[in-house]
């Protein structure tokens, strides 16, 4: 692939530029709807077993409300999988028996006890096979595939001993800098 | 073999019921001829789709289902291994259907392998298989334009993510890899000119690459500008018109491309698929694979009425027939339930195939819109993607 | 093993002995039910997607009446699986791309039309993985594993090149010969 | 780890809701540490059991779900892979869990591999592996005595089944296959004497055999008419009180066998788990493993009212508690659902468990019968059968 690296190289430069922290920046300003209204989730619905209602996981602290192993929970605002809160694992840690993806994607998400917009990371966990409970897709922010690190369609288990997917965490990694207000 | 098996007669012989008619039915029904597997006809009718099963349950063991969309009750005609996260092509000059999946030899660890495998068409039998180096294929939520033919169809396109983004060339009639093309910063395989292929980049641009008889790379060129991925981004997946590729945005913008020349060609003028009341807040193409052709080039669009930031994947109620040579919507076909994919088949009268969030298949008429038939929840945990060969 | 092979030619003896045909004949006359009563399949309830409702199947000839599609019929009398009807095979041949079991489970199932027991063969369709259509379990006759030849919780995938399990055909292979009045 | 994040910044920031409270919490929530791994007791509590999920829509893709049954919101502790009609057996003072599988290098087809798979009870990662020879592996739907200790719990005993019948002889500790009995005409394994195994034979005999310390047979024994495999057929799934296998039949006759010699030895006095009315046509045993024992040697039946030929595998309403010494039954269990397996902890205060056709795993106080909570349907989608380590 010797004459191919010249275009390749000034390909990744253009992409650099591209994805600016400038542009990306100013995508955060445009025009994003609330987390009020509960997203449709076919293919959750679909996919979750009939019987599957569970009773409430409580997070345990007031600043961060709600039910982790329901889909609506506020950090969920950009997941796709089984929730790990199902699973064996909690909001942000992997089931015993799999491995933490080190790679993965990422959402901001309005805790509505705080207001703030916190950074989400969404880890798959890896090495057993789909965990089966609490099908869950939202995908606020999410973006094609073109754009890898928002995009939750890819499987993340990348970088692990094994690319066999089980569930995914949703873990604070930070708040967003430059938030709307 | 009868009277080898009168000796193991082991099961529960019942009394005889009142109500039968030994003297209307003087000879028992005939011995069945074991063994015997199901034949399919030489050539698959234009009515057969192939509906990918990404089976979240085990996404480790997808696989594909032959559907004849004729057919209430027969509708399953046979399965097609496609194994975490796989992805199809099918090639029905050569007879052949092709699967780019991923093994491990202790089914979820263990040594890794990747590979195509070939199947005939007709027995659903593999024929071969052509093992992928590395273990670097894309494993993603079933997009076809992840695994895309070249070359007149003698070769294949695998999309490679580890993250580092690159594409295998594969020689199909050769069964062996040609080169790996590196692709730093874009995404999927629209196949472009004689032999290349185009991505799609993160900074809005479409990036082509000619192939030479080798695989290797050519010559390469790039138009920067043809989405917006923060404010308009393009659903990865277009339906195909010939040689263009017609994508439609999250709001619901249609962008043809154009791929016959080595270097993909943005057409002019993108345009809207149109507004409509009743949005909550308003309508946007939703949904998995939201847009087909059919043979005559129109464009069928999978519509949501609860549009908003997040819902481009949540499925449609509506599909929205338009014109991308008048830029026009002609009508609004409305579904049985939530689609996730559609499809249009090539039959003289052709049908819209729609592959519900409910793991429901139903089928309209793609001229009238008018519904039908259902197939039921019968083909497919997930379906996810329909092919029509 | 040569020191073995004395008690288990032994025993191999004695089990040829147990299982004549006379008490095999014996038994059929012990006092079964009939097959007017549906079968309460709680498995396959379970596992049947919820909007799994089928148009009728027929089988075309009123001598063998019913729906090859239904639990109910009168063929699937001791059948364990997903019924080949809905998988791409019939009632008596498996789906495209499978091979069907040489080796079987053997079952005797009423035919209500002409009042005849039928030797059922349940031959497995092998090399797909689970069909996931139809799953169907009755066990008229039925007896546990230590006769293996009655019993439809073996996967019956053997002498092919699979083991893997994908539906369960039932064809028939006769008539009972002695079968009480 | 902020600064690289906030360069990513590529989610949906959400305008502050007109209720947040930001006054009310003057500082963000903590940053979250990644990776991070759920960890497990160094011993698992007597509430947690094993429950064997065959996973009918992807068999091959079978696992045994980690179940707390005192977590009403957290019942589902971890899974371990059981692929392709597997079975298990815990050594919880070896702190391990063995796992007897099947796979294909390619999923469905090509070589197939037999293995043992050790596994940590506190990490659920594999320790390593034995390699059965010959890919005989008797495969069925999940019964717990084709898989069993002997010899202390130092070797495994595997069942083949191809259809030729016979017992492959493992060494956990030295990680090696040891021997191969031939077993025609009997099945299943049932631990006896020191280092042996019994089995039921199709003549209605039981069958034993002792082994050396290489493996191989040194004795055997033969026990003539255990059961009447016609009129009243044995479940194959005992209940174990001590070194006594309490078997049941169809029928709701219980049938002790000593396994505590070198030769299996039938106790005398079979006795009824009694009678009751309201059967259609009469309450018979049904389900998948119907038979349970609790520390104090109490037997539970599932059992149900709709009870005939062919019943036995569809479920049961009730759980009968039989004392096999006083050969009485003491009470009757009504369950919230149709049960297909039981079994009871060794808690202080024990628990029956009951795993439903629909899916649901239901908790009954053993002693009183009382319900006591439901972990709804949320660890496997086919739960088969419960393993109390």
């Amino acid at each position: 692939m010797a004459g191919f690296d010249t275009f390749t190289e000034r390909m990744a430069r253009g992409v650099a530029r591209g994805t600016s922290r400038r542009s990306l920046l100013a995508w955060l300003g445009a025009g994003m709807t609330g987390t009020a209204m509960l997203p449709a989730l076919p293919v959750a619905r679909a996919a979750t077993h009939p019987d599957a209602a569970r009773p409430e996981m409580k997070s345990g602290t007031p600043q961060d409300p709600g039910n982790p192993a329901s889909c609506d929970y506020w950090r969920y605002c950009a997941i796709d999988g089984f929730l790990c809160s199902c699973c064996g694992g909690t909001v942000n840690s992997c089931p015993p028996g799999t491995e933490m993806s080190p790679i993965t994607w990422i959402g901001t998400c309005t805790n509505p006890a705080d207001g703030r917009a916190y950074i989400i990371s969404y880890n798959d966990c890896c090495g057993v096979s789909s965990c089966g409970q609490c099908l869950c897709n939202r995908n606020e922010g999410d973006r094609p595939q073109v754009r890898p690190q928002s995009n939750n369609d890819y499987n993340w288990c990348l970088g692990t001993e094994s690319s066999i997917y089980n569930c995914s965490v949703a873990a604070i990694v930070g708040t967003a800098l430059d938030q709307p207000q | 073999m009868r009277s080898i098996i009168a000796s193991l007669l082991l099961g529960a012989a019942m009394p005889i019921p009142a109500f039968a008619d030994t003297q209307k039915f003087p000879a028992p029904l005939p011995e069945e001829t074991l063994p015997s597997v199901q034949q399919l006809p030489d050539k698959w009718p234009k009515s057969w789709v192939l509906i990918h099963d990404l089976n979240f349950a085990s996404i480790l063991d997808g696989k594909l289902a032959l559907v004849d969309t004729h057919s209430v009750d027969r509708p399953l005609k046979g399965l097609v291994r496609a194994a975490q996260f796989a992805n199809e092509l099918i090639a029905p000059d050569r007879g052949e259907i092709y699967t780019a999946e991923t093994f491990y030899s202790r089914l979820t660890r263990g040594a890794r392998t990747d590979a195509i495998t070939i199947w005939d068409m007709k027995t659903l039998q593999p024929k071969g298989e052509i093992i992928l180096p590395d273990g670097k294929r894309q494993l993603s939520v079933t997009y076809p334009n992840v695994f895309q033919f070249t070359n007149g169809g003698k070769w294949a396109l695998v999309a490679n993510f580890t993250p580092a983004q690159s594409v295998t060339v594969v020689d199909l009639e050769g069964r062996k890899v040609l080169s790996e093309i590196d692709l730093p910063g874009c995404t999927q395989i629209y196949p472009s000119g004689q032999r290349g292929f185009s991505s799609l980049c993160a900074d809005g641009s479409v990036f082509s690459v000619t192939l030479d008889d080798r695989g290797q790379a050519a010559s390469s060129g790039s138009v920067a500008g043809v989405q917006d991925i923060d404010r308009q981004p393009l659903f990865g997946t277009p339906a195909m018109v010939g040689r263009t590729a017609w994508f439609v945005s999250y709001h619901g913008m249609v962008q043809g491309i154009d791929l016959s020349g080595p270097v993909a060609r943005p057409l002019p003028a993108a345009f809207s698929v149109g507004k409509a009341d009743g949005g909550t807040p308003q309508w946007r193409p939703g949904g998995w694979q939201v847009i087909a052709s059919d043979a005559k080039g129109l464009l069928y669009v999978l519509m949501s009425a609860n549009g908003k930031e997040g819902s481009h994947k949540d499925g449609g109620t509506e599909v929205w027939v338009v014109d991308p040579v008048r830029k026009a919507r002609l009508s609004r076909i409305a579904l049985k339930g939530q689609g996730l994919a559609i499809a249009v088949t090539r039959e003289d009268a052709p049908q819209l195939i729609v592959a519900r969030a409910d793991g429901v298949v139903d089928v309209h008429d793609a001229a009238t819109g008018a519904f039908v038939r259902t197939l039921g929840a019968t083909v497919a945990a997930n379906p996810i993607v329909i092919t029509v060969p």
